[in-house]
């Protein structure tokens, strides 16, 4: 734990951060701009893991293994991502929001 | 001296945070967002787990904005302004977001937690032995069930990038 | 008594108008006038019988007429309330049931000359025989439903027969307005009954008209707006009576009735069913009489004397012969309708109620008689109106003699019919109430004038030219004339008085000399003044019409009833209320159904949007969702 | 085999049959034989039903319990008193008329025939189902059928005609769904299990509270079927458009289902409710009664003056009921059989007129009765029939049920009921307006001289409904009794 930091100064960075994730999860019309956004969300969730395991249960290893495999799975998930971008682009030569609209309606 | 280090990783991934999210270049969205993953990488070593920073520092600003700045400059050219959202929704979503966040804030501080004084250190071979312990509390099978993941993401990354040449010669047989 | 014999009287024509009803084109029109004869001879035969035996064998116990009753549950209500069908044999019950079969079987002969080669002759006689079983019906029944009953078919058979020409648009609109007419007036028979049934407990007429029953005893237990309940009840039932004798202000469909074929004109709107009202009355004449102290018997009166009035004065004015006649019908409805309303009940008092009955049935015959005069007339120069007709007493001297004998029966000239039974109602008026009195007997001017006035302007006046020559009737129409001629001329001789009285005691009545010289008078004046004015052709008449001016044309067009009633029906019933009702549901009620279909359409069509298929929209919809059931629940719920 | 049971297993078999027939011909000559079977067993009923009552003084007799959906007690139960028979007895003579009518159907017949009889099923299940639920389902079951048969057979505005159709009667189902529901969870009020059994619950004293609450529910789910003003608009549009058959079920028997489940579910379960809404509804009926008469007489199509009528007729239906007394609810039975057989028929005669001129539109038409005196004759006697003339059953009807509410001592129902009364002057404008219009007058078009006479299964199908109008009318003796008998177990539930 970090000496002189409380457990709710963390927990309040990484909720701001989390919001801020939201934040731009809703408001951004670029896919990629959008998965920048789901990358701060996993981010802040993934320091309170970590947090909670050295704050709490300092002598487990729970929070930091889960960290590892959100970390593996949002490589895998960004890679992907990154990927059906890039195909998409192909198609229609954007990647706005707006022109990948054919669900609605 | 840890207090003001926090602070300042603190107040540069609040800022950057917002800035990546606010920002209306493509290519300068990214970089502040490289800073915020630093900034977490510096809260990581703060609290002792070196081995969880590294792997932020190298998979996340290492591996994943690199991939993104690729993409980026692949599908945009580096000038071009991004849309932003209507004003009205902006400031809809901004209410939302402090609600949600007082909620959250006011949870967390009305909560009493449990906090254990200490001052471990993980190593990382210790990180290592729960990944692959098939003991009670081990990780092995998550482990592999990850792996399997990362290299069905791997084959289906690549699949759906090349996926129109395969359409086409499906189209062509000529 | 014989009950099968009597219920049979109105079986029989049942019989035979369902028998030519049904098998309508199977049978040959020859035929089925003697059906429909043959049917009503033998109910005809019977009602003499019955009425032989009732005033003669067996009807009389210790100086009284008794009342005989057999009746069989029809219809129940309530425990107590029931609609029964039997027949009631009582004084004048039978006399009706003579006067209905002998101008029905009259009719009947009459139109099987009268009907010939008309296409549709058996329907005709099928619903001549409807009409005669709903009429036997009628008179024969026994309590208020059955009568109503009988009613109602009695107004639907006049309304088959109204319109019989039914490819003439005005025959159909004169059956249509009968039919509403009379049913607007059953409406107030209907609530009357109700109301009757519900404070007495019965329809029975016995229970009902017995003077130390309870329902005669007790009016005066409840009541409403100041008056009885059962004089209300009476009223409205007097309403509908008034609705079939075409009483003022309800005898506007009795004019346009006379669309019909002539022997219908005779049989219904002539001798039976507008005498129903009077007979309606008569019926219930002991409750008229003692409820609430004869309040509603003094409207019968004032309304029978003022319709009386009405129509002696409209038919002056009319051209049409068959009009003149109904109007004429309507002032001897109004004069019975007085008589009923200034007689009193027991003995001599009485003398009005059978003053109206002798009439009704003196009236049956003289004016069964004269219609059946102008159908022949008619028949022979085939139009309605006095200007195509004239001198006709060269072609047609036997229709000649019977109108001149019917004509001089309803002026009052002794000693035909017309005369003794008129005296005996002015009598009664005379002595319970002048003014009715004084209208009557100015009445019965009018009706000698206007009666000859018709009778001179066919058979004399003006030489008419004729396209086809004017012939005799064939035998099968002039018998009926003849025979009716002679009850015309004979039937003021039955001692009435013995027979028909509202306490069925039986009385002496005797003429009273003075009285009947002033009404004989009046009658020779009027039929005098018709003389100078019609007998030859001379324009005396016109310039009374050209001295009376307006006053003539308003008494032409009837005083404008029509117009108002036209008026009230077709510019309000119909276009302010019944076409914004159909669009007010079409527009409102129809339109806020169809609106709330709308709306949710509409509410779809707007929230589908939301379903946009952006993740984003989404996630915010989450996210303030999260955040608002958060805030509700955990702050705001919980303290 | 129960003799109920059969009433829903026969035409299933039918529809089975049907389902293998060929053709026009095949699949009437089966409807034929299906609905003739179930007429002799309508008739047959009757018989079987005075046996039984000579002997078994119960509500409800041939009653067969079985357990359907034990967790929520629901059953299969069935049974039927004078009141049920009567209907059914109606159902049978309806449908079967209707077959006749529908002999010529040239679209898609077998497909048709199977829809009609499915809807019957329906009929013929909700008056005899003793179980609320059950009830509920088969009322589903005659309705959703309509929206096929006017959807597909209809004519004009069809598809909109049925939409609106179904979706007001399904409202009303909805509607329905929560009060019975809401009767279910109150079954319990005196202790026991929960129940949807309709002679159990009338034994229960359900609260006051609760009966206030769903009687409005009740009363409302099931006078969307039964035209209550202002929720009657269905109506006129749905029988305009519908085919001739059809308009004769639904206005024939389908629209029964409103009364009769008034009758049997709102009234017998919620009593105390029904006097404390009564007045509320009863200016509804009366408003109905009067309104659609009105209307009528301004409409020129003549299934809307054929529908507005049934409007008015079946307002008085709902306004004997309100009366609550046995006099006025013996009228309401006898209005609902004799406006079953009178509007059935009068849909019947304008399919054949429109059939023949092809138009309804009464100012096109004039002198019918010299062309088909027959047809003419019949809508003639029909219209005199509905107008209230004594001889036809809905003289008696409305005789019954002017008694009745009559006896009420209150002077809000008795202006009500003069109210009521004056519709029979009305009713006689309108139909005589048509008749004057229509057929009598000159011919008014050439085409009509040569118009086809009428056929052997017309003449059937008319004089099916016809006799029990004038059977009604000349003797009710014995059906009044009946029902009058059936009725008191009601009346002393409900007083």
């Amino acid at each position: 734990m970090i000496p002189e930091i409380s457990i709710y100064e963390i927990l309040t960075v990484t909720s701001i951060l989390f919001f801020i994730g939201v934040y731009g999860f809703i408001t951004r019309k670029n896919l990629i701009s959008i998965l920048i956004s789901v990358e701060l969300i996993l981010n802040a969730s993934v320091i309170n893991f970590v947090v909670i395991n050295k704050y709490l249960y300092p002598d487990m290893l729970q929070g930091v293994v889960f960290s590892l495999f959100i970390i593996a799975v949002a490589a895998a998930e960004t890679a992907l991502a990154v990927s059906i971008i890039i195909g998409l682009y192909r198609q229609i030569s954007s990647v706005e929001v707006k022109d990948v609209e054919t669900m609605k309606h | 001296m840890e207090r003001i280090v926090f602070y300042i990783l603190a107040l540069i991934m609040i800022v950057f945070a917002v800035a990546s999210v606010t920002s209306r270049k493509m290519l300068r969205s990214v970089i502040y967002l490289l800073f915020v993953l630093c900034g977490i990488a510096g809260i990581y070593f703060l609290i002792d787990y070196n081995f969880l920073a590294a792997i932020q520092l190298t998979v996340y600003a290492g591996g994943i904005i690199v991939l993104i700045i690729f993409s980026v400059l692949l599908v945009h050219h580096i000038e071009m302004e991004l849309e932003i959202a209507k004003t009205s929704k902006q400031i809809l979503t901004t209410v939302s977001c402090l609600l949600g966040l007082g909620i959250f804030l006011i949870t967390i501080y009305s909560h009493e937690f449990n906090v254990i004084e200490n001052s471990l250190t993980t190593t990382t071979s210790e990180v290592g032995t729960k990944l692959l312990s098939y003991s009670d509390g081990g990780f092995i099978l998550p482990f592999e069930v990850i792996s399997v993941l990362l290299l069905a993401a791997m084959v289906g990354a690549i699949i759906i990038a090349k996926g129109n040449k395969l359409t086409d010669k499906k189209d062509n047989p000529a | 008594m014989n009950f099968v014999n009597i219920i049979l009287i109105p079986l029989v024509p049942l019989a035979v108008f369902l028998l030519l009803g049904i098998f309508n084109q199977k049978i040959k029109p020859s035929v089925s006038g003697y059906i429909g004869v043959a049917g009503l001879l033998v109910s005809t035969l019977l009602s003499l019988n019955t009425a032989y035996q009732y005033f003669f064998v067996n009807g009389k116990a210790d100086g009284v007429y008794q009342t005989f009753v057999e009746k069989t549950v029809w219809m129940n209500f309530t425990d107590t309330l029931a609609i029964d069908m039997g027949v009631q044999i009582d004084p004048i019950s039978v006399m009706m049931l003579l006067v209905v079969s002998i101008v029905s079987l009259m009719v009947h002969i009459y139109s099987r000359g009268y009907m010939k080669g008309d296409d549709g002759y058996t329907k005709f006689f099928a619903f001549l025989s409807l009409f005669s079983f709903s009429m036997y019906g009628l008179v024969l029944a026994t309590n208020l439903f059955q009568i109503y009953i009988f009613w109602e078919l009695v107004g639907v058979s006049s309304y088959l027969l109204i319109g019989y020409y039914y490819t003439k648009p005005s025959a159909v609109s004169a059956a249509k307005k009968a039919f509403i007419v009379t049913r607007f007036a059953d409406l107030g028979f209907l609530i009357g009954i109700l109301i009757m049934g519900f404070y007495t407990g019965t329809y029975d007429f016995e229970t009902l008209n017995n003077p130390e029953g309870s329902a005669i005893l007790n009016w005066a237990s409840t009541s409403f707006m100041g008056l009885s309940v059962l004089t209300w009840a009476l009223i409205l039932i007097f309403i509908g009576g008034a609705g079939k004798s075409a009483m003022f202000p309800l005898h506007i469909w009795l004019p346009d009735a006379m669309e019909g074929p002539t022997p219908v004109s005779a049989l219904i709107h002539a001798a039976t069913m507008v005498v129903a009202g009077v007979f309606l009355v008569a019926r219930l004449f002991p409750m008229f009489y003692f409820v609430e102290e004869g309040f509603a018997l003094n409207i019968v009166a004032y309304v029978g004397a003022f319709s009386s009035l009405f129509a002696a004065i409209i038919a002056i004015t009319q051209t049409d012969i068959k009009r003149v006649l109904a109007f004429s019908t309507m002032s001897q409805l109004g004069y019975m309708m007085l008589a009923l309303g200034v007689s009193g009940y027991e003995g001599h008092e009485g003398l009005g109620y059978m003053a109206s009955m002798f009439h009704l049935f003196t009236h049956a015959m003289f004016k069964a008689l004269l219609f059946l005069c102008a159908g022949s007339v008619i028949h022979a120069v085939h139009s309605n109106y006095l200007k195509d007709m004239g001198g006709l007493r060269k072609y047609m001297p036997i229709t000649n003699i019977t109108f001149l004998i019917a004509a001089l029966a309803i002026a009052g000239v002794p000693p035909f019919a017309g005369f003794f039974s008129k005296d005996e109602i002015l009598v009664a008026a005379f002595e319970h109430n002048k003014l009715i009195y004084f209208v009557g007997v100015f009445v019965a001017g009018l009706t000698a004038f206007y009666m000859f006035r018709i009778y001179f302007g066919i058979f004399w006046g003006k030489d008419t030219k004729y396209e086809h020559k004017p012939h005799e009737s064939p035998i099968s129409m002039t018998f009926p004339l003849l025979f009716l001629a002679l009850l015309s001329i004979i039937g003021g001789f039955i001692p009435f008085s013995e027979f028909v009285t509202a306490d069925k005691a039986g009385f002496e009545a005797h003429l009273n000399y003075p009285l009947a010289a002033i009404a004989v008078g009046v009658g020779l004046i009027g039929i005098a003044l018709a003389w100078i004015f019609y007998k030859k052709e001379n324009d005396l008449a016109n310039k009374m019409v050209n001295f009376f001016g307006p006053v003539y044309q308003w008494t032409s067009d009837k005083f404008y009833f029509d117009e108002i009633y036209l008026f009230i029906t077709k510019k309000i019933l119909f276009d302010r209320v019944s076409a914004p009702i159909a669009k007010f549901d079409k527009k409102y009620v129809d339109g806020t159904m169809v609106g709330i279909g709308n709306k949710t359409v509409l509410t779809s069509e707007k929230i589908k949007g939301m379903q946009s298929g952006k993740v984003q929209d989404y996630a915010f919809a989450f996210i303030a969702g999260v955040v608002i059931i958060a805030l509700v629940f955990i702050y705001l719920w919980t303290d | 085999m129960d003799i109920l049971s059969l009433f829903i297993l026969v035409p299933i078999i039918t529809i089975l049959a049907l389902v293998f027939t060929k053709g026009l011909k095949q699949a009437r000559i089966v409807s034929m034989i299906g609905s003739l079977i179930q007429f002799g067993m309508a008739i047959n009923l009757v018989f079987a039903y005075f046996k039984e009552r000579a002997t078994n003084s119960d509500i409800m007799v041939f009653i067969r319990d079985v357990v359907w959906f034990k967790d929520f007690n629901i059953h299969y139960n069935i049974g039927v008193d004078g009141i049920s028979v009567t209907l059914l007895l109606l159902t049978a003579i309806v449908v079967l008329a209707g077959v006749f009518i529908s002999w010529k159907m040239k679209d898609l017949p077998k497909e048709f025939f199977v829809s009609l009889i499915v809807l019957s099923i329906g009929v013929y299940g909700f008056f005899i189902s003793l179980d609320l639920f059950t009830m509920f389902v088969f009322f589903e079951i005659a309705v959703i059928p309509m929206y096929l048969l006017i959807g597909i057979w209809g004519t004009g505005p069809k598809e909109y005609s049925a939409m609106k159709l179904t979706l007001m009667l399904m409202g009303a189902s909805a509607v329905l769904l929560v009060a019975i529901l809401g009767i279910y969870f109150n079954s319990n009020a005196d202790g026991g299990a929960l129940t949807f059994n309709i002679l159990e619950i009338a034994k229960v004293n359900i609260p006051f509270e609760v009966q206030k609450l769903f009687f409005p529910l009740t009363f409302i789910g099931f006078a969307v079927i039964g035209a209550l003003f202002p929720f009657h608009t269905w109506s006129p549009d749905g029988h305009a458009s519908a085919p001739t058959a059809v308009s004769m079920l639904h206005a024939g028997v389908l629209m029964k289902l409103g009364g009769y489940g008034v009758f049997r579910v709102a009234m017998y379960l919620l009593p105390e409710g029904a006097q404390y809404w009564s007045w509320f509804f009863i200016i509804l009926a009366t408003i109905g009664v009067i309104y659609g008469a009105f209307s009528a007489i301004k409409q020129t199509d003549l299934k809307y003056i054929n529908a507005y009528s049934s409007v008015s007729h079946l307002g008085l239906v709902l306004f004997a009921l309100l009366m609550l007394n046995k006099t006025a609810w013996n009228g309401a039975i006898l209005q609902s059989l004799s406006h079953g057989f009178m509007t059935a028929l009068f849909f019947a005669l304008i399919g054949m007129i429109y059939e023949r001129t092809h138009t309804r539109d009464v100012r096109k038409l004039g002198g019918l009765l010299k062309v088909i005196p027959f047809i003419s004759a019949i809508y003639v006697i029909a219209g005199l029939a509905s107008l209230g003339l004594p001889g036809f059953s809905g003289f008696v009807a409305e005789m019954n049920i002017f008694v009745g509410a009559f006896e009420h001592e209150d002077m809000f129902y008795r202006i009500a009921t003069v109210v009521s009364v004056s519709a029979i002057v009305v009713t006689a404008v309108y139909i005589l307006r048509v008749v004057g219009i229509m057929l009598m007058g000159p011919v008014v078009n050439e085409g009509f001289l040569t118009l086809e006479k009428v056929t052997w299964y017309e003449k059937l199908g008319i004089l099916l409904l016809l006799i029990p109008i004038v059977g009604m009318g000349v003797a009710p003796l014995w059906l009044s009794d009946m029902i009058l008998e059936s009725l008191h177990p009601f009346i002393q539930g409900v007083l």
